[in-house]
């Protein structure tokens, strides 16, 4: 069998992929549901709570994995939600 | 997942933020060709003094007023008329109509084939959701074939408009197609549009649910942008003539980028000649 | 179609026989002079000698002397076998005026005196019938002009590691196209991994990299990277292959510039270095790959189908070079020659538990080795345990890990591994002197040029070879250190050595693609699983397949030095034929007898190449010669004898079989071998002096498909005891898919027996590669049991049952 | 200094049609629309040649109701812009000529009358679009219009509705009888200098605190700020608030706008309205007429006063907002008035309204037939 990977790669810190904050302004949200479903990590799941419109909007699942690539801000037609990266711990 | 009042959404710089949120329904993509058009602009970095957007009646008759830029609401069908006088008076001005497949190809479409033709420097986005949303759910100029809405209840037996072969047969010299769920290759090309001189045209399949969709076996907003992504193959400067729009296909991409001089260069051109051979004259 | 050289009708039939001594290895245990004199007494026989060294220059003089002197229109030579020195001797033949299709051999060496050493009496019978054969055969050969098929002086070079990279250049250095298809998005291979090279210790990607940037530079080398093969049809010098262009979704545009990679928000381990460094989604593999442009990994990238959700390189890339639009594309390309550099995989550790590869973080293979101690690796050339990212101060290198060794099931060397451990070491004495090495070694092979000193160094250096390999490395929990335990078996005492980090030697093993290759290009491969060439000593870089040439470890493990030697060796087999132009094609191909022809269309559909085309309308059969390879197979389905196969025709096998059951068939086994894989097995067996009975009689076919049923039946017709038919195993044929055909016959035949009330056990089908000398010798061997259970009357009934098949 | 061509000083022999053009050159008017119609189609062929001479843009749209969003589209972007039509178009501007009274976009329309309806009689006289230009868009607005009854008064009218645009941010109406624009007659084009001109307000606060539709002053009418001065408006046909977002929802919103639109016009009908009144002071009988009817009314009353009858002339000018005081002045004591129009009865039913307890005597003419002063004269004759 070919060479398999198992290892940690041992530069994993060092190449820092971004990490995201998600914001969601929840009362704009009108339960599309575009961003949950969009989203190419599965970061977003539909929360239990109701706003004001009488919809679900959404809320982080893992924000771990978001990688900040704001798809979720573009497909959002209400403006309802973006994403912050964050600053990278102990400097970049 | 944090709340703060003071972070703004990065796209409130250019809306006006008093009408947010919109009136247009859940899961409507006029919301998201609002975002695309702002996007293009942000990346741009224009001057948002000097940026015209005109629209018509319609669902997304009501973008102009949700934009912070000068902006103009027109009567059914005007716009790309109203357009033509602004961007004369002063083509120094980016003047972008944003408007319905109704209002642009219905009444509207003698405007749109003029404006095409002579090539004016006006950037048309065209929300195409197959119906009149606004009114309820009419048959329009786009609605495919078949299609059920609130005045063709048997079935629309109209044959709709192949908007980007109209577009590109009148003369306009950028035409694209994108979908709603494609809104990185429409920011994209609205960049590229806005940064070209002369009549630009992007159509954007954009889903309808609550009115279109509830009637053609896709209540959902989600369901509409699955179809559009399914269905969607992207063919870069294929023969817009072939750019077919079925339930089955949809071919999207970028059909024309050619250059022809615009009718307000030639216009103004003119108007130097003729007045430096007034004053030899004199 | 070409023309046939009718001898006039009435040419009196004069054979020679020469009968060989080959030194020892025939006379050892056949009486020559007998055989010979024997020869003499045979029909058309005009002359029979025994010569010592009939190959040799002396005795192709004699052979051709006596042709012009006798007047001699036919000759046999019973000697070694014909897929050794057939060439040769029709050579001979051709250059004293004879048509080379007139001369037959008998294999009276690796089919008869090698493998009956000890009963000379038995052996010379049998090499007496053997000649028999041949003459009865060589009567009733034709003349024939070789048909010419021109070489598209183009080639294919699959692989880019070092080997295809030099045979590449060196074709196109001659002057013709070259079309080198790399599955990986760069070309460089193995050589590119590597940090320095033995012995001389070279940087390996400063003495690879030149080469590379020529490979992307030269106008004659089209390269296709992140390509694979998808389909090979044609022959030698008409191969149409079939290639699939993976997208990169990066356009020429790209200047390598890096700013893409930068942005990109996803990461994952990066094959190229083992999985030590991570790379990102828009990536290239290593700084100086070649060509420099990035890819895309799809499988990683955010955008899936065609929705660009993230286009954070789109933006980033100044020279707009992204396009996600980019298509799979299938390439058509008609080339001469083939060079199949495919390369090897390492083999994986962890399936030897007792060194704990995959548990203990300390056991480290050699190739991650390399990754780790390269300036350009993930830890900046710092040897550093991975535990702890410290540099060990005891370090163990295993030896033959996954060679030599058949619990592995890898029973080969692989050549590089105690040269590559004792570079390692050195290179650990240059960066830090004081660390305490051990090498656990079986046996050091340092066989090479200046391979000796670089040994004789590390010894000096101080490390330590401990002869013996560790049964079992423990690791010590908290420290990560490693304990080996095992026994010196020089010293004959059992040892137990404490180091902070382990390398494991890994060795070579046949790339995981090599069966899509073999199909593709219908090659064999030899037991280790890499491929087979022609001949191990006299073509090594050829393959069986006329046009197709090996290089690099994908025909063997071995050094970078070996590989370009052999790289640059295929190239010139392949320039040889490019020059030429053209190349004569055995006259193999059947001829359409009209007559007998009822355009039933049997021929067409089992005909493995198309090569037959039938018209409707007017009734006609055309073979295309070009296409035709002459397997035989339509030859032998048609029921009505209206495919005449050349220099294999029904006549002449019929006159093998009749020669073959002359005397006492009833303790017979008449065999029928396909050339490529089970006569060259029975070959195997020869040279490998594998023993086993006598009672069998080899008839040669190009293929299992030409053997008809009616042989089968001639042979029982004529009282053979048992029967043997033996072919290329199903998918390995040298003619695609000819040997479906015969399993389908000696079915039918089966059915047919079982219903006469025959013992279908007398029959018997098996499938033999070039490798499986020992298969073939026990298929004899478990066949006596069925030779002595026949019965006289079942021989007279089998007689009865097929004395239909007796008529001419 | 180079010579001001848009001015063109001095005496000149020239159509109604070519007056007008020129005289909205020199009210500063840079941009005209328009489609061909007769008989308004020499104002579109003069725009066409003079306009490039002064900078200005002509655009020939492909149809009416385009050129009339096409001007109100060049007004919001900073120029005096003019369309000019007749009957037919003037119909199909009819919805956009709402959105700039909506709007408050300040444009000229030039309507030269013809014999209508429908396609009519396109190359002869009517003043049958008069109603039509006071009521013809949907919902409840106010605009001017005027009425020339000679060329020098097309070149001098075209010249005041570009300044009442300017100053009442409305659409002007310039109704030419087809007569007049086709006859040729002496204009004189005074100085530059001497040609008062009016533009519009321009907003005073920054772009932070501007709201495109609050009024500024006791006029009613806001200030205006144009497309690409960095104040980010937003201005649409909806009901819309001070801030000009759409509000449709609120009756209050609703009905200060409507009542503002039309307030601006009506609390300065005096400051607007212009007549000519002829021997009116002590006449018994009189006259009311407009465009080129006028001059045959004229001379009816000369003949008149030549034959002892006290009679007097009311010429309009301002045709709306309707000159109602002029009328009340001497109705009670006219208390006979004749009403020459051509056509079936339009203004004759504003001065029915206004003159209640006068006898009125309405002389329709239709179709190239125009009034003669003697027909004019028995009918002041007989009147009682």
């Amino acid at each position: 069998m070919p060479v398999r990977i198992w290892r940690k790669p041992l530069d994993l810190e060092k190449a820092k992929p971004p990490k995201g904050e998600i914001h969601i302004i929840k009362d704009r949200c009108k339960g599309c549901g575009y961003c949950i479903e969009y989203c190419p990590r599965k970061v977003l799941e539909e929360s239990e709570e109701i706003n004001k419109r009488g919809v679900h909007p959404p809320q982080v699942a893992d924000e771990s994995k978001c990688v900040v690539c704001s798809f979720c801000t573009a497909v959002c037609p209400d403006f309802a939600i973006f994403v912050t990266e964050k600053p990278c711990e102990g400097g970049c | 997942m944090v709340q703060h009042e003071n972070i703004f959404h990065p796209m409130e710089v250019f809306l006006r933020k008093s009408r947010i949120p919109h009136i247009w329904c859940s899961g409507c993509g006029n919301g998201i060709i609002l975002h695309s058009f702002t996007e293009a602009v942000k990346e741009l970095e224009m001057d948002l003094d000097k940026i015209v957007v005109v629209s018509g009646i319609g669902c997304i008759g009501r973008v102009a007023g949700y934009v912070n830029m000068d902006s103009f609401h027109t009567t059914h069908g005007r716009a790309i008329a109203f357009a033509t006088g602004v961007k004369l008076a002063n083509p120094e001005l980016t003047v972008v109509v944003i408007s319905g497949d109704g209002d642009l190809f219905a009444i509207g479409g003698n405007h749109f084939i003029h404006a095409a033709r002579r090539n004016i420097d006006i950037k048309v986005i065209c929300a195409n959701n197959f119906n009149y949303g606004m009114t309820g759910g009419q048959q329009g100029p786009t609605t495919p074939l078949e299609a059920y809405t609130t005045t063709s209840p048997y079935g629309n037996i109209e044959h709709p408009f192949n908007l980007v072969h109209l577009a590109a047969a009148s003369g306009a010299t950028y035409v694209a197609r994108w979908t709603t769920i494609h809104v990185r290759r429409l920011t994209a090309s609205i960049q590229k549009m806005l940064q070209k001189r002369g009549f630009g045209f992007i159509e954007v399949i954009s889903p309808c649910p609550e009115i279109y969709g509830r009637r053609n076996k896709m209540r959902t907003g989600l369901e509409m942008m699955n179809w559009l992504k399914k269905v969607s193959t992207i063919k870069n400067f294929s023969d817009p003539a072939k750019a077919e729009v079925s339930r089955e296909k949809i071919v999207i991409g970028e059909f024309v980028d050619t250059e022809k001089p615009t009718f307000e260069t030639i216009l103004y051109e003119t108007i130097r000649w003729v007045q430096e051979k007034a004053e030899q004259g004199e | 179609m070409n023309e046939q050289v009718e001898p006039p009708q009435s040419e009196e039939i004069r054979i020679g026989v020469y009968v060989c001594h080959c030194g020892l290895n025939i006379a050892g245990s056949v009486d020559c002079t007998e055989v010979a004199k024997f020869a003499s007494q045979l029909p058309n026989v005009v002359l029979a000698k025994d010569l010592r060294y009939t190959c040799s220059d002396q005795g192709q003089e004699t052979i051709k002397q006596d042709i012009k002197e006798h007047k001699l229109n036919r000759v046999v030579v019973a000697s070694c076998s014909p897929r050794l020195h057939e060439p040769t001797f029709r050579k001979a033949c051709e250059e004293a005026g004879l048509n080379k299709y007139l001369f037959e051999m008998a294999n009276i060496r690796e089919h008869c005196s090698w493998v009956h050493l000890y009963n000379r009496r038995e052996a010379t019978e049998k090499a007496k019938e053997l000649v028999k054969m041949a003459v009865m055969r060589v009567a009733l050969l034709q003349p024939a002009i070789e048909n010419e098929v021109p070489i598209k002086p183009e080639a294919l070079v699959i692989g880019g590691g070092v080997a295809g990279i030099q045979a590449a250049l060196d074709l196109a250095d001659t002057g013709y196209n070259v079309y080198l298809v790399e599955k990986a998005p760069s070309i460089g291979g193995r050589m590119a991994q590597i940090d320095k090279t033995f012995p001389t210790m070279d940087c390996s990607i400063c003495i690879l990299a030149p080469k590379m940037s020529d490979v992307g530079r030269h106008p004659n080398i089209k390269l296709l990277t992140y390509s694979e093969i998808l389909d090979v049809k044609g022959y030698i010098g008409n191969f149409k292959v079939r290639v699939l262009k993976k997208p990169r979704y990066v356009t020429e545009e790209c200047t390598a510039c890096g700013d893409c990679t930068k942005v990109c928000p996803m990461i994952a381990p990066n094959e190229f270095d083992a999985g030590l460094a991570v790379r990102h989604a828009i990536y290239t593999p290593f700084a100086q790959a070649v060509p420099s442009t990035y890819v895309i990994d799809r499988e990683l990238c955010l955008n899936k189908e065609n929705v660009v959700v993230c286009d954070k390189c789109v933006k980033a890339c100044e020279r707009q070079a992204i396009n996600f639009e980019m298509k799979p594309e299938e390439i058509e390309l008609e080339v001469g020659t083939i060079i199949v550099a495919i390369g090897a995989d390492v083999f994986d550790p962890s399936t030897i538990p007792q060194y704990g590869y995959g548990r203990y973080s300390n056991v480290i293979t050699s190739l991650e080795f390399e990754r780790l101690i390269n300036a350009g690796g993930p830890s900046g050339g710092k040897l550093i345990r991975p535990s702890d990212m410290e540099i060990p101060k005891t370090v163990a290198f295993i030896q033959c890990v996954g060679s030599r060794s058949e619990r592995t099931g890898k029973p080969y060397c692989s050549n590089v591994c105690c040269m590559n451990t004792i570079k390692d070491a050195l290179l650990i004495k240059e960066h830090w002197p004081e660390t305490q090495i051990y090498v656990f070694y079986v046996d050091i092979r340092a066989f090479g040029k200046g391979f000796e000193d670089l040994y004789r160094r590390a010894r000096k250096e101080g490390i330590i070879f401990i002869r013996g390999l560790p049964a079992k490395i423990i690791e010590d929990k908290k420290t990560h250190d490693l304990w080996l335990i095992g026994e010196n078996t020089l010293q004959k005492e059992l040892y137990k050595i404490r180091v902070e980090l382990a390398v494991l030697s890994i060795g070579l093993e046949p790339r995981k693609e090599t069966e899509l290759i073999q199909k593709l290009l219908t090659l064999s491969r030899s037991p280790d699983g890499f491929f087979m060439e022609a001949h191990p000593k006299l073509r090594p870089v050829d393959a069986a397949t006329g046009g197709i040439f090996f290089a690099g470890c994908a025909e063997a493990p071995k050094d970078i030095k070996d590989s370009v030697t052999q790289a640059s060796a295929a190239a010139a087999r392949a320039g040889i034929l490019m020059a030429k132009g053209k190349v004569t094609v055995e006259a193999l191909t059947p001829m359409w007898v009209p007559e007998k022809c009822k355009v039933c269309g049997l021929c067409v559909k089992v005909c493995p190449y198309n090569a037959i085309k039938l018209d409707e309308e007017s009734k006609k059969i055309e073979i295309v010669e070009a296409a035709c390879a002459g397997c035989g197979t339509c030859g032998a389905e048609c029921p009505f004898g209206a495919l005449v196969m050349r220099h294999f025709t029904d006549e002449q096998i019929f006159a093998q079989i009749n020669a073959a059951t002359e005397i006492d068939a009833d303790k017979k086994i008449v065999a029928f071998c396909c050339n490529w894989c089970s006569y060259a097995g029975a070959d195997f067996a020869g040279v490998s002096r594998m023993q086993y009975p006598e009672n069998v009689r080899i008839i040669r076919t190009m293929c299992s498909g030409r053997v008809a049923p009616k042989f089968i039946e001639r042979a029982f017709a004529r009282g053979a005891a048992a029967v043997l038919v033996s072919g290329c195993h199903l998918g390995d044929c040298h003619y695609i898919n000819a040997n479906y055909q015969t399993k389908k016959r000696i079915e039918r035949l089966w059915k047919k027996m079982e219903k006469a009330g025959l013992n279908k056990e007398r029959l018997q089908l098996t499938w033999i590669s070039a490798a499986e000398g020992e298969k073939f010798a026990s298929k004899i061997r478990e066949m006596q049991a069925i030779v002595k259970s026949v019965t006289p009357e079942e021989i007279e009934n089998a007689k009865k049952v097929f004395e239909k098949a007796l008529e001419p | 200094m180079t010579k001001n061509r848009a001015v063109l000083t001095g005496e000149h022999f020239l159509s109604g049609d070519l007056a007008c053009a020129e005289g909205a050159l020199a009210a500063g008017c840079r941009f005209f629309a328009g489609y061909p119609i007769t008989p308004a189609t020499e104002i579109a062929e003069r725009m066409a040649l003079r306009l490039p001479e002064v900078g200005g843009i002509y655009i020939q749209m492909e149809d009416e109701l385009a050129s009339m969003a096409a001007i109100i589209g060049a007004s919001y972007a900073g120029l005096k812009s003019m369309t000019a039509t007749s009957g037919p178009g003037f119909s199909l501007m009819q919805e956009n000529i709402g959105l700039a009274a909506m709007t408050e976009a300040p444009c000229v329309v030039v309507n030269v009358m013809r014999g209508g309806p429908s396609t009519g009689q396109p190359t002869k006289p009517g003043q049958q679009d008069v109603m039509q230009a006071k009521w013809g868009s949907h919902g409840d607005y106010e605009i001017i219009a005027l009425s020339p009854n000679s060329v020098q008064e097309a070149f001098n009218l075209t010249i005041e509705a570009f300044n009442l645009s300017e100053a009442y941010r409305v659409p002007v109406f310039l109704l030419m009888d087809e007569s007049v624009a086709h006859m040729w007659e002496k204009v004189v084009i005074p100085r530059a200098e001497d040609i008062k001109l009016v533009n519009r307000k321009k907003p005073s606060v920054p772009p932070g605190e501007y709201a495109p539709f609050r009024p500024e002053g006791d006029d009613l009418v806001p200030p205006m700020a144009c497309f690409g001065e960095g104040y980010h408006f937003h201005a649409t046909g909806l009901t819309h608030d001070e801030l000009g977002n759409p509000k449709t929802d609120s009756p209050e919103t609703q009905f200060n706008l409507v009542s503002r639109l039309c307030e601006k016009i009506r609390r300065n009908v005096d400051k607007i309205t212009k007549t000519e009144k002829v021997m009116l002071d002590d006449a018994e009988v009189a006259v009311i007429a407009y465009g080129v009817v006028s001059r045959s009314a004229l001379s009816a009353v000369k003949k008149a006063r030549e034959k002892g009858i006290k009679a007097g002339l009311l010429r309009l000018i301002t045709l709306w907002p309707f000159p109602e005081r002029h009328i009340a002045e001497f109705a009670d004591r006219a208390k006979r008035i004749v009403v020459p129009e051509l056509n079936y009865g339009q203004i004759v039913r504003e001065v029915e309204r206004v003159a209640k307890n006068a006898s009125i005597k309405f002389l329709p003419k239709l179709g190239e037939d125009l009034h003669t002063p003697s027909e004019i004269l028995k009918a002041l004759e007989e009147i009682e």
